[in-house]
This record gives structure tokens, sequence and C-alpha cells, in this order.
């Protein structure tokens, strides 16, 4: 239990956004381009978080489909950001763990002659520690 | 007018339309761009972790460069834009992030966001002025119906970037207008194109630029102009029935200005 | 020296039985002062109290101490019972040995302590207590009432039913403010002019109200029962005497044929010329010229109204006129109105003019609006077939620069009413409403959501819309997610109704600030009590009416301005007003001027006076703070801001304070 | 009497300022209510919170006063609207040059408590009690002229 507020405040802390100011109105879900790739939805991330199931949020698929487009942050009424959570949880998986979901082995496969310089390098920022 | 200019990765490589014809209109405006030296990646995603502070410093450091020449600080790339923009808004009103990063730094003098970061459409806009530019317009672009691209990293967040009303920009649509064209303006103008997930997903990125492509013909669009490669090359690699022609808006305005096929 | 005389009760045994009544007594007498010390059983009883006023006429006492319960249970009592022996009331302490001493402690012996402890501060006290007057100020029997709509009618009716006089300022041409503008009520569905017309027609004929509409309170200065307050009479460009109300000026106004002036009434949504009344039914039926838009007050040239008008009733050299009137009381009723959309972008209510407020809305349905109460898209003028509603824009925001914190309220209800008029009249309209949360609590007003429902198939979704994408076919595309059903949804839409935000009339700081009456940082005025009294300022008599001081519907308006008209009646009614003596005073010997001490006090009752001071044999003139004693209430604020010492407060005087800490701490 | 009394275990001396219209008869309802709290109390009733002027605590303490609470209406709640607030601000001013010169902060507190919280009001008296309790005497800005 201890483990999981050390996480919850963690993510509080890495975020700088409050998840109980979220009064579940959904527009980031509206707003989200992402909303069908996701299992946990961008509404939801404030409630995971409150409830302290990180676990289950660090290892959705949502941390890694968020293309942090901003649409949520910039709509959102309550200030929470849901965005920026998830990049939190993300950040979290990517720094105690062996969790990048990017391998330098695949990349090569990835590519094509006119890939540029900046989808790898924002792919590296947002895929691996 | 003298700027410092920061040209990121891409444009030095795979996105080298939009530098070069970036440079040659500047020039046929009258104002200069001062590459910096040595200026290292942005990082092209601003890191949004509040304790991330090494990933910002490759940020800091030109900011700084403009600083220490007494210079605005000029970008192309929206990535870049993004990025250098928001760093900055650290630097200024974030104390933690700001001490933290200057304790990295060791600057003679430390640096609280003092540089003022400009794209070039907002260098246009409110240095040169849109009536000014038409005015240099010696290949006017008449009759072309031009829908702006905007993606999200140029808008958003609005209340850091300052750079237009995120829901409803118009910078792009005046530059449109500047240059003898029509501008179209349609609802997708400013959603994600996708963006990196076209590495792993290419896909997701494909439903995505479809969208783009229906709504803005749906208006009419002939072309589309965007500032961003990551957008450009994701709405390249489209198969849509829609596709139409999209130019980095730096390749319009060389046309325009009748630089485009200089040296 | 005050000949005080000290009385202990038992109170049956709720005291005798944990302090020891008797040797009270005893260690009391030999406190300085005292020259009579006894104690009683009862001492609120009719024979405890004749035993006290006996005391007074025997030893010729001065002071009393009571010993008992709260002061706030008896101190009403044993004030009067001095009265009655000739003592001024104000010369009488009261020592708590009740409730925060004998019924809390168990320990006799420590109880005891404790009373005699207590006992002696207020002796202390009464040693420097002084007697004190209630003060007196006249009435004005005249009541201001700033705003006509349905909050300031209710109340300008109700005050002038009972008899005074009443005047009403509104700053447009006409009165009925913004339910006049509506179609029709939720929740019986009234038309709602069939129910304001006959109100306005009242207020207009009334005996005892007069009516200033195109004008704006301009100045305010007094207090309780005495304002003066300067009424700007804006130019109407029409004399009121001759003007019969033809409308034919209206008519041919050649402004009114180019269109190019949106009518406010309509929201834009229709043009009007620039001789003209708002609305037909406008009170008074008296028209005005908008001097910025017209043609012969910026050129010079047309006069056509005044050409053509049968009574030559238009007259272009009127000139802004002020009239000085003195009030008793002032009721605000400024109202509201909705917020500006700029910053919401993503509903593309200024891209697409078949995105709409709900104010819009009842113009296009009301019969006497744009289109004849017909429902048509602005941009082609077709009907609509699918209708989505979003609700909370602007609501429930947390950040300042989006929107407001509050819930507007009025919201849910009437966009159910939308709902359900729509399909009254065109049934295969498909209604959605996206939502957050439906708040119907009010008499029967979950029913009627539930009736929008149930009966009428309007379908409501949770969850906020994202952004409304205007299409190339012309339609609007609604971006938003089904939370409940956990679906994002794309819906077309064929008009996208908002529900913006209230917010207080934007002019409605600078009254408040004028009549010092508080407001918070969403600029609703401040009610004097949440629960207590709600419908007065804590500045004394103002009054709160309708949303100026709040979210609220119809009928909770026109409660509220019933309340308010029954709380100015209770002053008015009053020949002269009784001030509370324990006010503050200002040692003008000590005062430097500083203003620190207005600076504090909630009811601007320190003014500044330049006032002839003799000051070691020299005479100067100095800035010195004045307490206008009818609007001081007596906190104290003044006194401990007060850098140099001059601010003191009757019946808590630094003395007596500082004394009683002494007496406990010896 | 204290002068005969055998010397007995350490009782502080606290002075407690409440307003009349929320605290003080929050002291009342926990009087009704029969909710004990140490006899060490005193209250000084004043109209309202923002009237405690600091020269008033300080006499307190010079008289030999241990403890020194001050209460109020919740915020919001001020019957004058912002005493309260007033009283918040000065408050804290002045604790923190308090115990600069030495003063402890436990001896110094602030606390909001309406009309309907007897039990809260008696809480509170309990706690401060004790608090003093361990802090012992205040010999910081006792004036020794004034003891007996």
């Amino acid at each position: 239990m201890a483990n999981v507020e050390k996480q919850v405040q963690l993510i509080k802390d890495i975020s700088g956004s409050d998840p109980y100011k979220c009064m579940r109105c959904g527009k980031c879900s509206a707003s989200c381009p992402s909303y069908n790739e996701m299992d946990i939805k961008p509404h939801q991330f404030a409630s995971y978080i409150i409830r302290g199931d990180i676990d289950e949020l660090v290892e959705s698929k949502a941390a890694w489909k968020c293309l942090s487009c901003f649409a949520c942050i910039e709509r959102c009424p309550r200030d929470v950001q849901p965005g920026k959570l998830v990049d939190a949880a993300r950040q979290i998986v990517e720094r105690q763990r062996e969790g990048d979901y990017l391998q330098p082995d695949e990349i090569p496969a990835l590519l094509d002659p006119e890939t540029p310089q900046q989808l790898l390098v924002s792919a590296f920022r947002r895929y691996r520690r | 007018m003298k700027y410092s200019y920061y040209p990121g990765c891409t444009l030095k490589n795979k996105a080298q339309d939009l530098d070069i014809y970036a440079r040659r209109s500047a020039e046929a405006l009258g104002f200069e761009m001062e590459e910096i030296p040595e200026w290292q990646c942005c990082g092209g995603v601003y890191p949004l972790g509040s304790d991330e502070i090494a990933t910002k410093l490759a940020s800091v450091r030109a900011l700084n460069y403009a600083k220490e020449q007494g210079q605005d600080l000029i970008t192309l790339c929206s990535a870049c834009h993004h990025v250098l923009k928001r760093v900055n808004d650290d630097m200024k009103n974030v104390q933690d992030i700001s001490d933290r990063a200057n304790n990295y730094m060791a600057l003679e003098e430390p640096y609280r966001g003092e540089t003022k970061v400009l794209h070039f459409l907002e260098v246009i806009r409110d240095v040169i002025g849109f009536d000014e530019l038409a005015k240099k317009v010696v290949n006017p672009l008449t009759d072309k119906k031009i829908g702006a691209y905007y993606g999200c990293l140029t808008l958003r967040p609005g209340r850091i970037l300052e750079f237009d009303d995120p829901e409803n920009p118009k910078i792009m649509e005046d530059f449109i207008r500047a240059l003898g064209a029509t501008p179209v303006i349609y609802s997708m103008r400013n959603e994600c194109c996708g963006g990196y997930a076209s590495l792993k997903d290419p896909e997701f990125t494909k439903s995505r630029t479809s969208q783009i492509f229906e709504d803005s013909t749906g208006f009419g669009a002939e072309c589309l102009i965007t500032a961003c490669p990551l957008c450009m090359y994701n709405l390249n690699k489209s198969d849509a029935d829609t596709k139409v022609p999209v130019y980095y808006f730096t390749e319009l305005l060389a046309e325009a200005l009748g630089v485009k096929e200089e040296a | 020296m005050q000949k005080i005389g000290v009385f202990v009760c038992h109170c049956g045994t709720n005291i005798a039985a944990t302090v020891d009544v008797k040797k009270v007594v005893e260690l009391v007498r030999y406190e300085p002062g005292v020259v009579f010390a006894d104690d009683y059983m009862y001492m609120c009883s009719e024979a405890g109290q004749e035993k006290i006023i006996e005391a007074i006429k025997e030893y010729g006492l001065t002071g009393l101490v009571i010993c008992s319960c709260s002061p706030r249970m008896h101190e009403k009592t044993f004030r009067a019972c001095a009265e009655k022996a000739g003592l001024n009331p104000y010369m009488v302490e009261v020592a708590n040995i009740r409730e925060q001493c004998s019924w809390i402690h168990k320990d006799r012996e420590e109880a005891t302590k404790k009373a005699v402890i207590l006992a002696r501060a207020a002796i202390a006290k009464v040693n420097l207590n002084t007697p004190l007057k209630e003060g007196e100020s006249p009435v004005t029997k005249r009541a201001l009432v700033i705003g006509g709509g349905i909050a300031g009618i209710q109340t300008a009716l109700d005050i002038a039913d009972a008899g005074y006089q009443v005047d009403i300022v509104e700053k447009e041409p006409s009165i009925g403010g913004r339910m006049s503008q509506f179609d029709k009520t939720f929740p019986t569905l009234d038309c709602a002019s069939c129910i304001l017309t006959p109100k306005m027609v009242e207020v207009n004929q009334h005996p005892n109200i007069t009516l200033y509409t195109y004008s704006e309170v301009e100045k305010v200065s007094g207090y309780v029962g005495n304002f003066d307050v300067d009424i700007r009479k804006k130019a109407r460009s029409v004399d009121f005497d001759k003007c019969t109300g033809c409308g034919e000026c209206s008519t041919k106004c050649p402004l009114g044929k180019i269109g190019k002036i949106p009518s406010e009434f309509d929201r834009g949504l229709k043009n009007r010329p620039a001789i003209y009344m708002p609305f037909a039914q406008a009170v008074p039926a008296v028209p005005v010229i908008d001097r910025e838009n017209c043609t012969y007050f910026k050129t010079g040239k047309c006069g056509v109204c005044a050409k053509i008008c049968p009574s030559k009733a238009v007259d272009y050299e009127q000139k802004d006129e002020i009239v000085t009137v003195k009030y008793g009381a002032i009721v605000v009723a400024t109202g509201f109105d909705i917020i500006n959309l700029d910053k919401f972008g993503e509903y593309a209510y200024n891209e697409s003019p078949d995105v709409i407020t709900s104010i819009e809305l009842e113009r296009l349905m009301n019969a006497a609006g744009p289109t004849g109460g017909h429902l048509e898209r602005m941009s082609d003028h077709k009907q609509p077939k699918d209708i989505v509603f979003i609700q909370c824009v602007g609501s429930r925001c947390d950040s300042e620069e989006k929107g407001k914190p509050y819930c507007s309220k009025v919201c849910c209800m009437y966009t159910a009413k939308h709902a359900m008029l729509i399909k009254d009249h065109w049934p295969d309209t498909n209604i959605t409403v996206f939502y957050i949360d439906v708040r119907t609590p009010g008499k029967n007003f979950d029913e009627f959501y539930r009736r929008a429902v149930e009966q009428y198939h309007v379908n409501y979704i949770k969850g906020q819309v994202g952004k409304v994408k205007p299409q190339p076919d012309g339609s609007l595309m609604v971006q938003a997610a089904d939370l409940l059903d956990g679906k994002q949804i794309n819906m077309k839409a064929d008009m996208v109704v908002l529900a913006a935000a209230v917010e207080p009339n934007p002019g409605v700081r600078k009254i408040a600030t004028m009549l010092t009456a508080s407001i918070d940082n969403n600029n609703f005025l401040t009610e004097a009590h949440a629960k207590l009294r709600p419908v007065e300022s804590p500045t004394a008599g103002i009054f709160l009416s309708g949303m100026a001081q709040g979210p609220k519907d119809i009928p909770e308006t026109v409660s509220q301005a019933g309340a308010a008209a029954v709380k100015v009646i209770g002053l008015l009614a009053k020949d002269k007003l009784k001030t509370n003596p324990c006010t503050a005073q200002c040692d003008t010997l000590l005062c430097n001027g500083c203003s620190t001490c207005a600076n504090v006090c909630p009811y601007g009752a320190i003014t500044y006076d330049d006032v002839q001071v003799m000051d070691h044999g020299l005479r100067e003139t100095r800035r010195v703070a004045q307490v206008n004693l009818a609007l001081c209430q007596g906190c104290g604020a003044c006194t401990s801001a007060c850098p140099s010492g001059a601010m003191d407060l009757q019946g808590f005087s630094n003395r007596q304070i500082t004394t009683e800490v002494d007496a406990i701490c010896r | 009497m204290s002068m005969n009394e055998e010397k007995k275990e350490y009782r502080p001396l606290i002075v407690a300022f409440c307003c009349n219209w929320c605290s003080y008869a929050g002291a009342d309802l926990a009087g009704s209510s029969r909710l004990s709290y140490p006899a060490d109390v005193k209250i000084i009733r004043v109209p309202c919170s923002g009237r405690v002027n600091p020269m008033f605590i300080l006499r307190a303490f010079e008289r030999g006063a241990d403890g020194v609470i001050i209460c109020g209406c919740h915020p919001g709640d001020c019957h004058y609207s912002t005493g309260n607030y007033y009283a918040r601000r000065r408050m804290a001013l002045l604790f923190s040059m308090l115990e600069y010169i030495g003063v402890e902060n436990g001896r110094t507190r602030v606390e909001w408590c309406s009309a309907a919280e007897g039990a809260k009001f008696s809480k509170t008296m309990n706690e401060f009690c004790e608090k003093i309790q361990s802090l012992g005497e205040n010999v910081r800005l006792g004036d020794l002229r004034c003891k007996n």
C-alpha cells in the first residue's frame, strides 16, 4: 500500500497536475485522436490514479498511444491535463523497469528513405527512456 | 534586423526545403537569420515531466546563446518551436526547473527566459506585417485554394505558445491571403496527424491523414501547407483518394517572392 | 469610582452544584469598586430582578455584574432591568459562570476559583464602562431599485404596493430585462411575455413607481436611511411627453432598411433602425435614438424621423440630465448576461452561424422573434432536423481564463424545456443533449427532465463535447464521447445550441463600488449572511434581488425579489433608525489620517475630514478619520488595524479588554 | 486563596479570545453539552476576532499567561464579512515575531469554531491545554514584577 501511495505522489509530482480536480466531464475523451486505440480512456486516467491502480495504468496501452497533441490539455475545463497524467505514468515505467516500448533492433525495419529525423527523435523520447 | 536561428535536426537533412526557402525569403523580406553554432537537437517532444531537467538543457543552451547575442530566436520547425517556447516558459516561470537547469549549466549569468522565441510566421506577422509581405509578392499565387494545416505543436498549449488562437487560428490563412491565394478553412486543420505513431503504427496515422485530406478537399483545398516535417511525412505517406500536394509554407513564400530558383 | 453591585446566581443547582456561590460572593465583595454583593436562586426571575432594582436604588449602584448564564442568554434581560431602575443599560456586564464554568468542570474548588476570576474580570471591566446611548437617524421613505428586469420589477411592485415610493433605474430603453427575451418558462411552459408584460404595464402605471429608463446610477453617497443618488438620464432624443409611441419613426428610419445595426434585444439575429424601441411591448413605449449609429448625429444629414414624426417629439438637441434623489434603501437587481464565447473556439460559435447560444434559440423560437417563431438555421434558413445541445459551456471551469467555477443552475432545466418545445412543434426532429451531470433540484423539476427523456425521447448522453466541426456540406460534425457506453461519437447535426454560462451583468462591479456593497470573485454580490440574511448586503440599507446575487431561475428570483421588498419595507416603515452604540470612535488628537482603518472597514463607515485641533497649544488643520455611527456595526476591525491607537470601540475598548486580561492573569 | 495552598502540580494559565458570533456561542454549546475542558482556560468575549489587538496578546504574556488562543468564525462565515481574514494574517505575523523572541509557536493559536461546533471547541481547548502543559511555564515575556 505504501508503495502505491508513493507512486500516486510520484505521478502528481511528475505531472504537476491534480487528479482530484477531475469532474469526469469527458471532454478529453471527446477530443482525443487516439481514443479508439486506448484501453484506458483519457477521462479515466484521474480515477485510476486516485484509486491507486497505477500498475494497471502503466501497463495499459494508453500510455503508448497518447500522441502528445495536447488537445485534452488545451480543452480540459478543470486544468487536470490528462495528457500529463498519462505521460507521468509512462515515465514511471521507463524509469523503473525495462519497459521501453521501442527496442533499438526493431528500428531498421521501421525506416524508409523519407523518414524525417524528427520522427526518430520524437519516437525515441516518447517510447524509450 | 538580425535573428538567431535554430534550424533543428530535420531541416539539415530531410526537410532542407523548409530551411532553404526560408533563408531565401528572409533575405528578400529584409531580415537576417544567423544560425546558432553548435546547436543541439531539441528532442522533438517537450518533456512533460516537471522533474525532467537534462532533456531540456539543449534548448536552454540555444536560448542562452541568443540571449548573449542580444537577439530574438527564430525557428521554423513546429516541433523545435514548441519545445523552445515551452522550455523558455519553464525557465521564466517555473522556479524549480529554472534553478536546477541553471545549476547544471553553470552559466556566468543565470538564464531566466529572457530570450524571445519567434516562429518564422510570427516574424512575418508581428515584425514585417502581412500588408508589407503582400507588397513584396512578385508572383501572386492567384486562384490557388490553399488549406493551412497547423497540426498540434504550433498551437497548443495556447497559453504558453501564444502563437495564435489554438482553436481558431488565422495566422496561416492571413499568410496565404498575403501571397495572393485563397485560404480554405476546415476544422481538421488543428487536429493531430498522428505524429510519431507512424513509426510503429502507420495504419493509424493513415486514418488520421485521410480525415485531414477529406475535410480540407471537401472545402475545396487544392493543396496544403505545413510548417512541420513530421506532418509533411505523414501526409505524404497517405494513400487517401482525396490526397492533394503538401508544401512547406516557405516553398510557396519563396515562389511568391520570386526567389525560389535562386542559387 | 463606580459603585458596583455583584449578583451571583445559583441557577437552581445548575451553578450552585459545582460552584460555591457563597464563597464567590465573599471573595468578590472586596474587589475595587464593589459596594454590594449577593446571591440568589434565580437572578433572571421576577424576584431576582426585583432584588437588583432594589439594590441599585438603595446603594446608588452605578454598575452591575451578574454572575450567571451566558450573556447571549440573559444580557438583554439584565440590561432592561437596569434601565427600569434608571441605570444606563450598558453599565451591566455578565460573567458567564454556567456554560463556561459550572457545566464543564467537576472539581468544586477549581470551578469556584474560576468563577471568582471570571467575576473579577467582569468587575474590572465595569469599572471602565461608560453609559452608552443608542443613536438615531432619520429614514427617507423612498426606495431605489437598480435594474428593471423581473427581479427589479417584482421588488418595486411589492414595495410600491405597501405604500412606499419606489424609483427604478434601468440602463436599457425599456424595462423587462432578460425575461422579456424568453419564449416560454419552465417547468409550466407559460409564455414569458404573457406573464411579464402585465407586470411591466403595472410598473408603468403604478402611482408609487417612477421609472428612469435609459438611465444609469452615477454617484451614491450617504448611508442607510439617507442615501443621495445621482441618476444620469441619458438623452433619448425623443420628447417623452409628446411621443405617442406610434412607431412611425422606426419604420421610416433609412438605416432600418440598410440593416447594419444588430438588434441587442434579438441578440444580433436581426437588425434594427437607429431610432428604435427594443421590442413591441417596450415600457415605456417611447423610442430612443442610438446616437453612435444615427446618420444625423454622425454627418448632420438625414433628419427623416424628425420630419415625419406626427407629434414633433424627436429632439436632436436633448442633453443628458442628472437628477439627485434621496433614498432610504437601495435594491441591486442588475441581473445577468451570458459569457463571451471567444475562448471556446472548439465549439465553432464564431465560425458557424448554426452554432447558437440558448438565449439566441429563445429568440428564434419566439413568435415575436426574428423568424416569427419558426425554427430555422441562420445559414440557409432551413429547418434543422438534428439538433445537438451542449451543456456547461463555460460553467464549472477550474481555470479563470476559460470560464466560471460555478454551476449556472438554470441550463439543465431550460435545455429540457427547449428540447420539449421543439419536439412539440416539429416531432420528427432528433435531439441530443450532451451533459456532464443533469441537475434538476426544485419542485416538479426532475419530473420535467424525465418527461423530456421518457415522453419526448430526447437523447441524453453523458460526456462533454470535444469539438464541433463545420462540414463541407454545411452540416456540423459533433465529436464527443459517450462515457457510459465507452464510445467516441461523431454525430452529424444541423444546429448546435450552447448552454453558455451565466455571469453577473458586467456593470455590477462599478455599482457595488459606489454602494460599498461587497462583491465576490465572480462579481456576484455578497449577502450579509449566506443562510440567515440572504437578501441583504453586509452594507446596511443595500438589498439584493435576482441573479446579481447568484445564479437562480425565475421562481427563485421572484421569491428573492419579494423577500428583498419586505426587508426594504421593514426599513422604510421606521421613522427613525436606532443605531448600535458599541461603535468605533476616533481620537482626533492621535489620528494621523493614514486611511488604514478605512481600508479594513467592511461597511464604508469611515470617512476623512479636515478638522482644526489644538495640539500643545498649537492650532492646526489635520486630516482625521470620522466614523459614521449609522453605518458602523462595531466589529472593531479598525481598532486593531489603527497604527496610532486612535481608533477605539465603545463597549469593548482597548482599556476594558486589557483590564480583563489583567484580571484573569492576576 | 492561592497563598496558603500547598504547591500542587503545575497548571497553566490560558487566555482565550472568542468572537461573539461563532466561537463564543460554540463555547456556550460546549457548556450546554457538558463537554468539559480544563478550568485553566478563561474566555474573553470580543465582538470579532478582528478586534483582537496584538497588544492584548502581548499583555497577556507579560502578565503571566502561558498560552493565548484566538477563536473566530470559519473563513467566509465572519459576521462582519472579513474580520477573521484580517485576524488570521495579523496573528500569523505576530506569532512569527513572538517565536523570534522566544515565545514558542505552540503557545499561540488561531482556531475557527462555529456556533454549532461545541465538540470542536472543547477538543481544541483540551488539545491546547495539553500542549501548554507540555511546554511548561512561560518565562520569556512575563514581567517578574507581576508574579506573586
